[in-house]
């Protein structure tokens, strides 16, 4: 267990030289910024580095901006800043300490007109979440699953690309299995939060109730309840984000991006002095970005070959998956075999 | 069939914790001292609670476990709520000022608390304590669905603690006391009840029952405690003064406040709601919207106790 | 002379609840000192003088900083403590805050009509357009149904946090990243070289126009008729009826400038021009919340309520500053919520104020 | 020399007077030459008692004793301490000085609890009643018969049952508090007493809220309770009670002891000028009636009680002209409260129509009704006529703070409200501690009522309505809105008056009606009439043949 707010040594000195600034979320999401945030601990935990993290005041460009200035104070060399919320932030940061590098995730610098201006000081990663929701459904349908949910938490570009990808990947398993149109239903929804609340169970519950099999809950906290009504209707959820398994029996697999592989690559990049600044980095199945957690999986009839077999058809990009900008939502997919039932 | 006794069952996880919640806030209302804390006090009681289990998870486990945590929530609300009964009893300040103090202390102490011992403030707990089905009760036709299949000893707690209220509010002693202090203490205080007493009394008990509701909200839906009740509390406040600070009323006011939930969240898969052309939304602001209209038509004799809020002064007149 | 001077101060109602808050903060901080030594002894002072410096230890960007910070919390600190006033406890400030928020912005956004200077005024008034009609609802309810308010405003809490959801959605929504859109630069409230005096990009006029507000709510509730009578509902609705005071309609007015307030407040904070956009969450907004703290703190006196929601921010700038140490920023909370703990002990402090003041009267006197 | 006489073999008065105000010249002397005789039977020694409130000494080094069986009354003005005394004795406040000797013994009495248990018992001045308690919940309260906790009712009922029948105290033990009587009200108050077998009665003012027949049950009630050996403590201001019921009578006038009498040897004048200081009229001197026009008119007018239904004042038609005190009578409970409160707004009316001047202003605003020249003394002055927790001087302008005089431009105009009420203050000889800026809630009952009075005359209104004006105010006080009522009459104005009090009635009016049941029974001139005929009257015996008629038409 990690020591969340302290720094590994020398924190006498008031020095935290890798800094990571949360957003919305906390430190212990078990999403976004706990995948981050756990690269930064493991590669300063390994080398023996200070590192810190800080959480702004409010939701504000100007709130994530006195985030920077702080950790600039507090000595960050080098600041980790996970999600879209610092595309602003970090373009007026790259200016403002040129001599800081900068690692924003799932987002790249500009002014708001969504124009990127990566300077050399800054690194930017993409993942390509739909890949990771292509397999999760993909491996369901393939297990026989036919009835399968999707809650995701809010709709954010992330959220939807793995809830398109899942859609995508269902519908191509079951073109595989030669299955009638019409044949596997998906609910569709994004709940409106990333918390566990009765509200989120309740409509879990009722999925599960009318006879849902699987729901991809896809929304940090979401999942617990999602996991809740799982264990109660003895049905089945697919995690999220990290290998979920550990959190309930019924996490049949988790549609994983290597969030905390991605983070300790780049400081490694960074303090070998191959700092990629300047950069729009995708990471997807190609460089290991995107996976299912195979040993842990609880698939009966999926199997490790079926999964490289795929796997190796999306790096060869054989597959084309449509990414958040290229459907208006997941009823548009155009997929034949699957039904999506969006509930709005 | 199905489709009624599912509304039942998820119904049950929405208006138990209100239920317990808000008579707990009977108490310490109807004696005179208005507890806007329960969010607080709900928190914390979970917070404590589940702390518990997750630490004796490993020796114990099923309803032993759940009982013993249900006595640890109560026990934490109750200790927690001192402080409200100190600051309004004894300092008689103005009590929200409490409350408000309270509500904003339990997050931060709970998430500040678990991070010094365990590093991440969600505090994960398996949960051993779901019933699939209660034998022979849960085969009786019609009752057996709806009350002891898919369920939790807390539905039947949460039932149990509501007639023993209306027992002790309208038949005891105490009751009789409780509920003079809170309309009248001047005329407790002139037949020798010690107002200040009765008052701590219903202040502990609103504490004790918040704390339970705080772990029977958490328990049934999710897989982890992370410092929020989401606002349960206050609708537990609402859900109280909905049930006009009456046992029965509350018990009504707490079901439907939870079936409308349930319909809110659970909508798609009811089947006479699903084709209707009503967004999600418009789904969620419905058990809000349905509350007022029937406040509009039902509220014109407010039965709030009289001295609720104001600090007993032996001097005053 | 001097010594005369200063125990008319102590003795004046003001200067007591002055120095109770000034004991309940003391108190409050020492807890914090308490807290942090629990935690980490070695940087406990240094944390703690980082809390208390506050927004004075990044100069004039972190005053600006505070006043920021502070503008939106005075708004619904002035709009709960307004209510408190007239015998209304107005728990739904969140509700109207989001309401104000988004119609400003809406208009912010869309009204693109309107010429360069009156824009962000129009925004703003909307906002308490907006804001009035989520107090007026409760304050009809209240008036002539007789629904208590606490239950209609925290429903109306809900109903505005989805109603706003929807309304972002289908109107101003940016959909990459889930939230609203950003607001026209006309929109945004004036620096009025604000910004270059204290080097902070945040501060603008809207602290200017908070306090305003609380100058002419202080002057509304106890210089005007308008105030006699709303304080006279307030205390007893029977005698204000019998006074031939509109009782129903002094309800209804409070709730809409209770509301207009909060309105306001939210108008304020997503026009400031600090890069804040509206969310799609279903979360309420915890400035309503945080509004009953400060009025509570500055004992719903509005200019009790300016320097509490100044302090408040204050000493949350030093928690956002707290973060150079090791501890979670949540201390912070957890200190703000012992020190309006302690204004509970209003009654206890001035008695003890008082007793001291005897004792130095007496003193004088000897001598 | 009068007051020689109280010097009596069995009978003596204890004095010990100190601190700076004493008895009234002439009475000082003799009294205080007076010493003890024989030693006597106390129930209740209650020596050098002080209490304070703040720096304010409501009660300042009084001495009360009291005989075992006797009727002691305690009279004084408005806020001589009397009710804080007794609360001293009960235990609800706790002396700074002085001792407390019951039966001999030494006590410290700290709550009711010990009182109680010493077999005190006390009907406060403003009852002690919940009011959505039943009877007999609020008479077992704080005494209550359980097993395991559970409430056993049964036995408390068969015992209150008992207790009422003997001593003639008719009451419904499951009605609800908020449904009965004050009357009624004040039977359970002394049922409460009684179920706990208290032996010291305390009564606080109890007649001030009774109508005649019902001071009179009372006062036959107390004397039988004295004959079973019990002792009471009976404060009330009128002194033709206290000669009529009480033994000895211990005088308190600003928080001090002034001195005790025998009742039979001391003349009401010299206990009201012992009470007050100096020498009070009783006699009320009026010139005739000039018979002048109409002020205010009600025409058929109807109420229904909203809750139950049905019919509180049943198609009453009147009038009060200019330069006329017009009283109604009746016994409380009759429609007087229901009918005033149509009149004035505060009650919604079913039918009819009220004209003032001739201009119909039964659907005018309270505010407009005000304006027009009504001013309403309201029955109660704590609900109604105050606003508890404002000043003294923002209480004084309750009606006018938006006159021009109060406010340009919405703003108040503060030194004007200041002015206004410390005239008044002077004016209507109204006290309290802090002058104009005292929270009235602190003030005692009578000041608070004399302010009520004070603010609406001095609004120079077409008519007063005045409910029960005088209840308890001390004679001082009596006299004084007498008077004010009388010059609103001289000055050509109208007075309407409600008063359950036959000599008020009998005194200041210069007609009567009676209100029975919802109904105006009879039109009676005093002159022509006697207390007697007016109370069949008002127990709906008798009719006079006009209103025969009419309600039957
Ligand atoms: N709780 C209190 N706080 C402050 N002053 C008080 C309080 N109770 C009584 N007083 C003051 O003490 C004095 C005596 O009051 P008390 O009620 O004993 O008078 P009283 O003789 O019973 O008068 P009344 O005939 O009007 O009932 C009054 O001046 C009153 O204002
Ligand atoms: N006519 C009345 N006047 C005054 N109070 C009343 C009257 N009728 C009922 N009450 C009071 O109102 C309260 C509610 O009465 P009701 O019989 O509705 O209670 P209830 O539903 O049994 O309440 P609970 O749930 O507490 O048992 C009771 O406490 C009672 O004391
Ligand atoms: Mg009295
Ligand atoms: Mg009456």
């Amino acid at each position: 267990k990690d020591q969340g707010n302290q720094a590994s040594s020398d924190s006498a000195s008031g020095k935290y030289e890798i800094a990571l600034i949360t957003d919305v979320g906390t430190i212990d999401d078990k999403s976004f910024n706990q995948g981050a945030w756990e690269g930064v601990v493991a590669y300063a935990e390994e080398n023996k580095l200070t590192y810190k993290y800080y959480k702004p005041s409010e939701k504000s460009d100007d709130a994530y901006l006195t985030s920077i200035d702080l950790a600039v104070k507090a000595g960050a060399k080098i600041i980790v800043c996970p999600g879209y919320l610092f595309e602003k932030p970090v373009y007026n940061a790259q200016d403002k300490y040129p001599d800081i590098k900068f690692i924003i995730l799932d987002g790249y610098p500009h002014t708001g007109d969504y124009t990127p201006v990566v300077k050399e000081n800054t690194l930017s990663i993409f993942y390509t979440e739909q890949e990771a929701g292509f397999l999760a459904g993909y491996a369901a349908v393939k297990d026989g699953y036919t009835k399968m949910g999707f809650m995701g938490g809010i709709a954010v570009p992330a959220v939807i690309r793995f809830g398109f990808g899942y859609v995508q990947g269902a519908d191509y398993a079951a073109k595989e299995l030669g299955l009638a149109d019409g044949s596997v239903e998906i609910k569709y929804t994004y709940v409106g939060n990333f918390d566990a609340t009765p509200e989120n169970m309740a409509k879990a519950a009722s999925w599960y109730n009318e006879g849902t099999e699987v729901i991809f809950a896809c929304g940090g906290a979401v999942g617990n309840s999602v996991m809740k009504a799982a264990e109660t209707a003895k049905t089945k959820v697919i995690g999220v984000d990290v290998d979920q398994s550990s959190e309930s029996q019924t996490v049949i697999t988790s549609s994983m991006k290597n969030l905390t592989k991605s983070v300790y690559d780049a400081l490694t990049e960074y303090y070998g002095g191959k700092f990629r600044g300047g950069e729009i980095l995708y990471l997807d199945a190609g460089v290991g970005g995107v996976q299912l957690p195979m040993e842990s999986s609880k698939f009966e009839k999926f199997t490790q070959k079926d999964y490289d077999t795929i796997y190796n058809k999306i790096i060869n990009k054989e597959i084309k998956i449509l990414g958040d900008q290229d459907a208006a939502d997941a009823s548009k997919l155009e997929t034949t075999k699957v039904v999506v039932d969006l509930i709005d | 069939m199905n489709t009624v006794y599912f509304i039942s069952q998820q119904t049950m996880f929405f208006a138990i914790p209100l239920l317990i919640v808000a008579l707990g806030g009977m108490f310490s209302e109807r004696s005179g001292i208005v507890n806007i804390a329960l969010e607080g006090i709900m928190v914390m009681g979970a917070f404590i609670s589940i702390s518990f289990i997750s630490i004796f998870q490993d020796r114990l486990s099923g309803q032993i476990l759940l009982i013993l945590a249900i006595l640890v929530a109560g026990l934490s609300g109750a200790i927690f709520s001192l402080l409200h009964a100190f600051a309004s009893i004894n300092m008689k300040a103005d009590q929200t000022i409490s409350g408000t103090a309270l509500n904003m202390f339990a997050p931060a102490f709970a998430i500040f608390v678990a991070r010094m011992v365990q590093g991440v403030q969600q505090i994960q707990f398996s949960d051993t304590f779901h019933i699939a089905k209660v034998p022979i009760l849960g085969d009786i036709p019609l009752i057996g669905p709806i009350l002891f299949q898919n369920c939790y000893i807390t539905t039947f707690i949460g039932i149990a603690i509501a007639i023993i209220s209306e027992v002790v509010i309208n038949h005891t002693k105490f009751g009789l006391r409780l509920r003079a202090c809170g309309e009248f203490p001047q005329a407790a205080d002139s037949v020798g009840i010690n107002v200040y007493k009765i008052r701590y009394a219903g202040v502990i008990i609103s504490g004790t029952l918040a704390g339970i509701g705080g772990l029977v909200f958490v328990v049934p839906t999710s897989t982890n405690f992370n410092a929020t009740v989401a606002g349960y509390g206050f609708l537990a406040l609402a859900v109280l003064i909905f049930g006009q600070w009456r046992t029965k009323k509350i018990f009504v006011a707490a079901f439907f406040f939870g079936i409308m939930k349930t319909f809110a969240s659970a909508y798609s898969g009811i089947p006479f709601l699903k084709g209707l052309p009503i967004s999600n939304e418009v789904y969620k602001m419905i058990p809000y919207i349905a509350t007022l209209i029937v406040l509009a038509f039902f509220s014109k004799s407010s039965q709030a106790p009289r001295a609720e809020g104001i600090p007993y002064d032996k001097g005053s007149r | 002379m001097k010594a005369k001077a200063k125990l008319n101060f102590i003795n004046s109602a003001w200067g007591v609840s002055f120095l109770s808050a000034v004991m309940a903060i003391a108190i409050g901080l020492l807890f914090g000192l308490v807290i942090l030594l629990i935690s980490n002894a070695s940087e406990a002072l240094s944390g703690f003088t980082a809390i208390i410096q506050g927004g004075f230890a990044d100069g004039a960007k972190g005053i600006g900083d505070v006043l920021y910070n502070a503008t939106p919390i005075i708004m619904t600190g002035l709009s709960v403590g307004f209510a408190f006033k007239t015998g209304l406890f107005n728990i739904g400030s969140s509700g109207q805050f989001t309401m104000g928020a988004f119609a400003a912005v809406y208009v912010g956004i869309k009204w693109t009509f309107l010429s360069g200077s009156s824009h962000w005024i129009v925004a703003l008034l909307a906002a308490c357009i907006a804001g009035a009609l989520w107090g007026l609802l409760p304050g009809i309810l209240k008036a002539v149904a007789n629904v208590h308010e606490v239950i209609s405003s925290i429903m109306m809490n809900y109903i505005g946090m989805y109603f706003v959801n929807m309304l972002i959605v289908s109107n101003i929504h940016d959909k990459i990243k889930n939230q609203s859109l950003p607001v026209l630069k006309s929109a945004i409230i004036p620096k009025a070289n604000l910004d270059r005096i204290f080097g902070s990009q945040n501060i603008n006029i809207g602290i200017l126009i908070a306090v305003l507000m609380v100058v002419i709510i202080y002057f509304l509730i106890n210089k005007t008729t308008f105030g006699y009578e709303l304080k006279a509902c307030g205390y007893s609705k029977d005698a204000s009826k019998y006074a031939g005071i509109n009782a129903k309609r002094n309800i209804i007015l409070s709730m809409v400038i209770a509301g207009a307030l909060s309105g306001l407040g939210g108008g304020l904070l997503y026009l400031a021009g600090s890069g804040k956009y509206l969310q799609v969450v279903d979360i309420l907004a915890p400035q309503g919340f945080n509004g009953i703290s400060v009025a509570l703190l500055g004992m719903s006196n509005p200019i009790g309520i300016l320097f509490a929601g100044l302090f408040i921010a204050h000493i949350t700038v030093g928690g956002v500053n707290l973060q150079l140490y090791s501890f979670a920023p949540e201390v912070i909370d957890i200190i703000i919520a012992a020190i309006i703990y302690c204004g509970a002990f209003a009654l206890l402090f001035k008695n003890i104020i008082f007793k001291f003041s005897k004792k130095k009267e007496k003193e004088d006197e000897s001598i | 020399m009068p007051l020689r006489g109280v010097r009596s073999l069995k009978r003596v008065c204890v004095l010990t007077p100190k601190g700076d105000i004493g008895p009234p010249s002439g009475v000082a002397e003799q009294l205080f030459d007076i010493e003890e005789g024989e030693i006597m039977d106390y129930v209740i020694e209650m020596n050098n008692i002080t209490k304070r409130f703040g720096d304010f000494k409501a009660v300042d080094d009084v001495t009360l004793k009291v005989e075992r069986g006797e009727i002691h009354a305690l009279l004084g003005e408005n806020g001589a301490g009397k009710s804080t005394l007794m609360s001293v004795l009960f235990g609800l406040y706790t002396p700074e000085a002085g001792e407390i000797i019951i039966d001999k013994k030494k006590v410290k009495i700290n709550n009711p609890n010990d009182a109680n248990d010493l077999g005190i018992g006390m009907v406060h001045q403003h009852f002690k009643l919940v009011h959505n308690f039943t009877v007999l919940e609020s008479i077992v309260l704080g005494k209550e018969d359980t097993i395991n906790g559970f409430l056993k009712m049964d036995e408390a009922r068969k015992k209150v049952e008992k207790l009422s029948d003997r001593y003639k105290l008719k009451i419904d033990p499951d009605a609800y508090i908020s449904d009965i009587t004050v009357g009624m009200q004040q039977r359970v108050e002394i049922l409460k007493m009684l179920y706990r077998d208290n032996d010291i009665l305390i009564f606080d003012e109890p007649t001030a809220v009774l109508t005649q027949q019902e001071i009179e049950e009372l006062m036959k009630i107390m004397r039988e309770l004295t004959e079973e050996g019990k002792s009471i403590i009976f404060i009330t201001h009128k002194l033709n009670e206290i000669k009529e019921a009480a033994d000895r009578c211990t005088v308190l006038r600003k928080g001090k002891y002034i001195g005790t009498v025998d009742v039979k040897t001391t003349s009401k004048e010299q206990m009201s000028e012992m009470m007050v200081g100096r020498k009070v009229s009783f006699i009320i001197e009026k010139s005739d009636v000039k018979n002048l026009s109409p002020v205010l008119e009600v025409k058929n007018m109807t109420i229904t009680n909203k809750f139950t239904k049905k019919s509180v004042v049943k198609n009453v038609s009147f009038d009060v002209k200019k330069g006329e005190i017009l009283c109604i009578a009746g016994i409380d409970g009759n429609g007087q409260s229901e009918l005033v409160q149509g009149i004035t707004g505060l009650m919604a009316i079913n039918s009819g129509h009220i004209f003032l001047n001739g201009k119909d202003i039964t659907k005018k605003s309270i505010r407009h009704k005000c304006i027009e020249g009504i001013a309403h003394i309201p029955e109660d002055r704590q609900r109604y006529g105050l606003v508890l927790d404002y000043s003294l001087k923002e209480n004084a302008v309750l009606q006018t703070y938006y006159q021009t005089r109060f406010q340009k431009n919405g703003v108040i105009k503060f030194e004007a409200v200041r002015n206004y009420a410390k005239k008044l203050i002077s004016q209507y000889d109204i006290r309290s501690s802090q002058g104009e800026d005292s929270i009235v809630r602190g003030m005692s009952g009578g000041n608070q009522q004399k302010l009520i009075v004070a603010r609406e005359i001095d609004r120079n209104p077409e008519i007063v309505i005045a409910v029960q004006p005088t209840r308890g105010l001390d004679v001082g006080a009596i006299e004084y809105i007498h008077n004010q009522l009388l010059s609103q009459r001289e000055d050509g104005k109208a007075v309407l008056l409600v008063s359950f009090d036959l000599d008020e009635v009998m005194n200041v009016s210069d007609r009567i009606l009676v209100m029975f049941e919802g109904e105006i029974v009879g039109d009676l001139n005093p002159k022509n009439t006697t207390v007697q005929e007016l109370g069949l009257y008002m127990s709906g015996s008798k009719r006079s043949d006009s209103y025969e008629s009419k309600s039957k038409a």
